[in-house]
């Protein structure tokens, strides 16, 4: 038999990372989305042509008939199905200020977005809430999701 | 070398393959990968006149998570993929994924637990930055390897210089590989980089890493493809000309790829071996009509020939000197333009393998039909560091 | 303004009967330039993660790391098949049981094939080209090579079966890393 | 790998080299720290030149894929691996958060991803009328059950305030709710009826297996576990079970999140979910309870094993039919179900049904 090191400074260890960052474009659907939103402050689904089920975030086809989707506007206000309140970042250290994450019920379609809570402390929140977006002011829009800030009570 | 037993064949059930279907290829897509797999599965579904309702299991096969950029890809394209509610699954052999997922998609019907399995194959390598090599950064040992900060075309390189050496092949008949595949993707819809070019342009682009040459290289793609599989018993109500695959293969090697001689494809050999086993074909030269091998390089069609035992050691370039591996010659090769000339999704290169190879046999290819009376067609993929051989051979004759 | 998603590329729903002259595929699509990235004419989302990893290197490795640091490469020895195999393992991947023995090799061997790169790992352009090579290891059995970089030479004059002895750090710089093999120069010259 | 390999091919006698006819790996490229992982495997299993694969999914993905090569005739013995090796990973937190949709959700905010946890707990919980005490004695019970598990290396003697006072990290899940990670390997070997019968005379008979995706976005998602609910249905067709909460002698579920083993064991139908508040006070999920869950200790007990979650169920479960499973060995015992989810953000998962 080999003999084994036991000496545990002298067993290895290798730090590396993965070298590497990524762009991802924002797909047919969401490429609408994101134009919608930037230039008009609008917000759009996705509504399938055969079963007439309304998706949001929008998507060119139906994930049950696989039919073609076409786009409707919706208000993107809704209602809070879900919340928590994270305290700790990916690093698994204390956040700065905890956040209040919400699953959100958008009116209008058959689809929920997650996305941060404002304008409310985390014991007034609620089940059943209703809320609406915040956007950034039109000229700091950048096409994507971030260009919604927060829901906040309505 | 000791005698290594392969895979057993006691056949349940007969698989045939009823539709087929794959995106553009690009270098960049707008669409999502889920958008991109969504497109090519709408195709397969139409020509197989089945709707999603129908499917019961579906195979994903996608490479890397480092293109895309998704951990748990296959979780995160499920959608797009028909995968909603049913069971789902993701197989990744590397490179090899584009002949291994209808591999998969083979069992999962022959199992007889399902009757109509879809296989999916996307590829999103745009998404990667700088660039799509930089995710190869991460298939060499963290720590004898990276620390040399390889490129990707690095292994091909040598592989194709040990090959040149052993085998006595000049670039000049290398070359002619790249020629005839962009070629013959002119004809196809999808093609991202089909042209006619000479045998001069090639040896005189620019060097990468010596012997390859910028025109040996096929190029990174967004892009996906599907297939619809289903039992025997359905076969014959969904189509007049179903497609069966008759033998499939697989096989691993070593990860210790700088203790092999990389001249000859061993892995190749070994899972042609348990494909022609199943298949009952014991003259591959003869028995078989056309042949979709995995040609990411040029070099790369005629080793994986050799490996294939459709051509002896150093024969395959003169065979493609002699015009026999052309369309209209007497064993067409890469018909469809192959990874070269269509463009090289890894996973979703499906599309121009198991995918044409069916359209070949059903003689749906239109004008890349190859001039040969066809019955029996092969497909095959590569992958990891010179590892992994895929094989699958189908027939239009019922086995 | 767009009133609908349906793929533009794709033509309405196909009746089977058209698929026997139609010639599959439909190719949809939709092709995004470089320059409509840069000229943001498409939405997209930049990110850029923090994946790090620590790999324990094992038993094996340790120790060949470890080796290089006093400027020794070692390898290990099945006493079944009698290979002498580098990169060094704990068992032997053709007997299936685990190493006898190891064995210190030489820092000389012979290039069993070797590439001329003009690029580095992110496909830039190198201001230089490099020579990577397989180097098999004296001492080791045949076949038995090692990925390194080649130096002191012309990518011209090199060929497969040249003669070639690694090139150390200094001692003190060593850090137990494959690394601390600068590159392998060559011991002889053909012609 | 090599060490558990070398032990399950002893236990089943075995030679890899000669005898096995194909082999799988369950793996995920970010787990791992490579871009394929495929490469590194067929060595350490002595799978070398051989059929050889890799499935991205949790380790019972993996018998379900020999299942089907076993039962397709292209082979007779398969060996399927999985393994976490989670203590490479530095950042785990930002590897999760990687499988994330990346335009619609990863963007958002910038804490761990563990609270699209906390998010399904808040919904499971205001659904079914689970209070925070019926979530902390799953924790009590599984890291419990942990002290008589030589391989669990998070067992404790804990109460039910001692969970409850843990910090509401994702409010209102709680810190002492979440799995630690750990390290380790399952391998299995799988053979087919007639050579299973040739090796031994005791196998543990794979009875059922079904896996099962509901949807990848959480628009969409039922954040109910249906996943499990219809994998499980899957697997009991396959093994002929109509009533599991009578057929079923124990079960290992995944309580990766603790409040997860009730909703998993809802899903497979091993008690309904307005029963589940009295019986899980009422010790029936305990170790000498009607219907033992997680008698090894569980994820939380054996801690998150990424891809070999599923293995250290079936482990377990195999274990215990075999009568191997020394201080922990539950009485009479001849049908045991392993299930698993795979993990954030996902909804899909895999169960599978064993019998003596």
């Amino acid at each position: 038999m080999m003999e084994k090191t036991t000496d545990p400074t002298k067993l290895r260890h290798w730090e590396g990372k993965i070298e590497a960052y990524w762009v991802y474009t924002s797909g047919k659907a969401g490429d609408y989305f994101f134009k919608r939103l930037k230039e008009e402050g609008k917000f759009t689904a996705a509504k399938c042509r055969k079963c007439g089920k309304v998706y949001f975030p929008p998507r060119i086809y139906c994930e049950r008939d696989f039919e073609e989707t076409e786009f409707i506007d919706v208000s993107g206000e809704g209602e809070v199905r879900s919340f928590t309140i994270a305290r700790l970042d990916p690093y698994e250290r204390e956040l700065p200020k905890p956040q209040i994450y919400a699953l959100i019920h958008i009116y209008g379609t058959d689809g929920s977005l997650i996305h941060l809570l404002g304008e409310v402390e985390p014991e007034n929140v609620k089940i059943g809430m209703k809320v609406r977006p915040v956007l950034k002011p039109k000229e700091e829009r950048e096409g994507r999701i971030t260009d919604i800030l927060y829901f906040k009570p309505a | 070398m000791e005698k290594i037993s392969g895979l057993k064949f006691h056949k349940k059930r007969n698989v045939a393959i009823v539709g087929a279907g794959m995106t553009l290829w690009r270098r960049r897509l707008l669409e999502t990968g889920r958008e991109l797999s969504y497109l090519a599965v709408k195709q397969a579904l139409e020509e197989a006149g089945l709707t999603l309702d129908d499917v019961e299991a579906v195979v994903m096969g996608s490479a890397p998570d480092a293109f895309d950029g998704v951990h748990i890809k296959g979780d995160y394209l499920l959608d797009g993929a028909g995968g909603s509610d049913r069971p789902y699954v993701r197989v990744f052999v590397g490179g090899g994924t584009a002949v291994f997922a209808p591999i998969a998609g083979y069992w999962h019907v022959a199992s007889g637990l399902f009757d109509v399995v879809l296989v999916v194959c996307e590829e999103k390598m745009s998404s990667v930055h700088p660039h799509a090599q930089t995710a190869f950064r991460n298939i060499w040992d963290p720590i004898l390897e990276r620390p040399l900060k390889p490129n990707l075309t690095w292994i091909f390189a040598m592989e194709m210089r040990r090959y040149m050496e052993v085998n006595k092949v000049k670039h000049e008949d290398i070359a002619l590989v790249a020629v005839k595949n962009k070629k013959n993707a002119l004809d196809h819809p999808c093609a991202q980089l089909p042209g006619r070019i000479t045998v001069e342009d090639v040896l005189k682009s620019e060097p990468i890493a010596l012997p390859v040459r910028r025109l040996d290289i096929s190029p990174p793609s967004d892009g996906a493809a599907a297939l619809v599989m289903v039992a025997e018993h359905l076969a014959r109500h969904l189509t007049d000309e179903p497609v069966w695959v008759t033998g499939v293969g697989w096989c691993l090697d070593t990860t210790w790829w700088t203790n092999r001689d990389l001249y000859f494809p061993r892995y190749v050999a070994e899972a042609a071996r348990m494909a022609y086993k199943m298949a009952h074909i014991t003259d591959p030269r003869k028995q078989i009509d056309v042949v979709e091998p995995y040609d990411p390089f040029d070099y790369k069609e005629l080793h994986h020939l050799e490996g294939l035992g459709l051509a002896k050691k150093g024969e395959a370039p003169i065979l493609t000197r002699e015009g026999v591996t052309e369309r209209d010659g007497d064993l067409p090769v890469c018909p469809s333009g192959g990874l070269l000339g269509v463009g090289n999704p890894i996973s979703a290169a499906m599309g121009v393998k198991a995918c044409e190879i069916y359209w070949q046999l059903a003689y749906r290819a239109g004008k890349r039909q190859v001039k040969k009376e066809v019955t029996t067609g092969l497909c095959q993929a590569w992958g990891d560091l010179m590892q992994i051989g895929t094989v699958m051979i189908m027939s239009n004759k019922r086995p | 303004m767009m009133a609908s998603s349906a793929p533009s590329s794709a033509p309405r729903a196909v009746k089977k009967m058209d698929w026997l002259r139609a010639c599959p595929p439909y190719a949809p699509g939709t092709y995004v330039r470089e320059e409509d990235i840069r000229g943001e004419k498409v939405t997209f989302i930049e990110d850029r993660p923090d994946l790090r990893y620590s790999w324990t290197a094992g038993q094996a490795i340790s120790r060949f790391l470890n080796g290089l640091k006093e400027g020794k490469i070692y390898g290990v020895k099945c006493n079944k098949c009698r290979r002498i195999m580098v990169p060094p393992r704990v068992f032997c991947e053709l007997c299936y049981k685990p190493i006898d023995e190891w064995v210190e090799l030489k820092d000389t061997g012979t290039v069993l094939t070797f590439s001329i790169s003009y690029v580095g790992p992110d496909a830039e352009p190198l201001p230089e080209p490099v020579i990577p090579a397989v180097i098999e290891v004296d001492g080791a059995s045949p076949g038995m090579g090692i990925l390194h970089i080649l130096g002191e030479v012309k990518p011209e004059d090199v060929y497969i079966g040249m003669r070639v002895k690694a090139v150390w750090k200094d001692e003190k710089e060593r850090e137990g890393a494959i690394t601390d093999i600068k590159y392998w120069k060559p011991l002889e010259m053909r012609r | 790998m090599y060490e558990a390999a070398v032990r399950a091919y002893e236990d089943a006698g075995i030679n890899p080299r000669k005898d096995v006819d194909s082999f799988v790996t369950c793996a995920e490229d970010f787990y791992e720290g490579f871009a394929i992982f495929d490469e590194f495997v067929p060595d350490q299993l002595g799978a070398m030149l051989k059929p050889t694969c890799t499935i991205c999914a949790d380790f019972l993905y993996g018998l379900a894929t020999a299942y089907m090569q076993i039962k397709a005739g292209l082979a007779d013995i398969v060996v399927v691996e999985a393994h976490s090796k989670a203590s490479d990973i530095k950042t785990f937190g930002n590897v999760i958060k990687h499988a994330m949709d990346p335009i619609w959700l990863r963007p958002i905010g910038s804490a761990h991803p563990y609270y699209l946890a906390g998010l399904e707990m808040r919904l499971y919980m205001h659904g079914r009328g689970i209070r925070e005490e019926d979530i902390a004695r799953v924790v009590v019970k599984n890291r419990g059950n942990a002290l008589l598990n030589p391989s669990a290396p998070y067992a404790a003697k804990l109460t039910i305030e001692d969970v409850l006072s843990s910090p509401k990290v994702f409010d209102p899940l709680k810190k002492a709710e979440i799995a630690e990670r750990a390290d380790g390997c399952v391998v299995f070997v799988l053979a087919s009826d007639e050579v299973a019968r040739r090796l031994t005379d005791s196998p543990v008979w794979l009875r059922g297996i079904g896996w099962w995706s509901e949807t990848s976005g959480y628009d969409t998602a039922s954040f109910s576990a249906l996943y499990a609910y219809k994998a499980a249905k899957m697997a009991y067709k396959m093994a002929g079970i109509t009533d599991p909460a009578k057929e079923i002698d124990f079960a290992e579920v995944d309580d990766r999140f603790a409040f997860k083993e009730l909703q998993h064991i809802e899903a497979l139908g091993l008690a309904k979910g307005p029963d589940l508040p009295a019986l899980i006070s009422g010790g029936y999920f305990e170790k000498d309870g009607e219907k033992p869950v997680n008698v090894s200790g569980g994820s939380l007990g054996c801690g998150n094993l990424l891809e070999c979650t599923g293995g250290q169920k079936a482990l377990e479960v195999v274990l215990q039919l075999r009568r191997e499973a020394g201080r922990r060995q539950l009485d009479d015992c001849e049908i045991g179900v392993a299930q698993s989810w795979r993990y954030l953000p996902t909804n899909s998962g895999a169960v599978a049904v064993f019998g003596v």
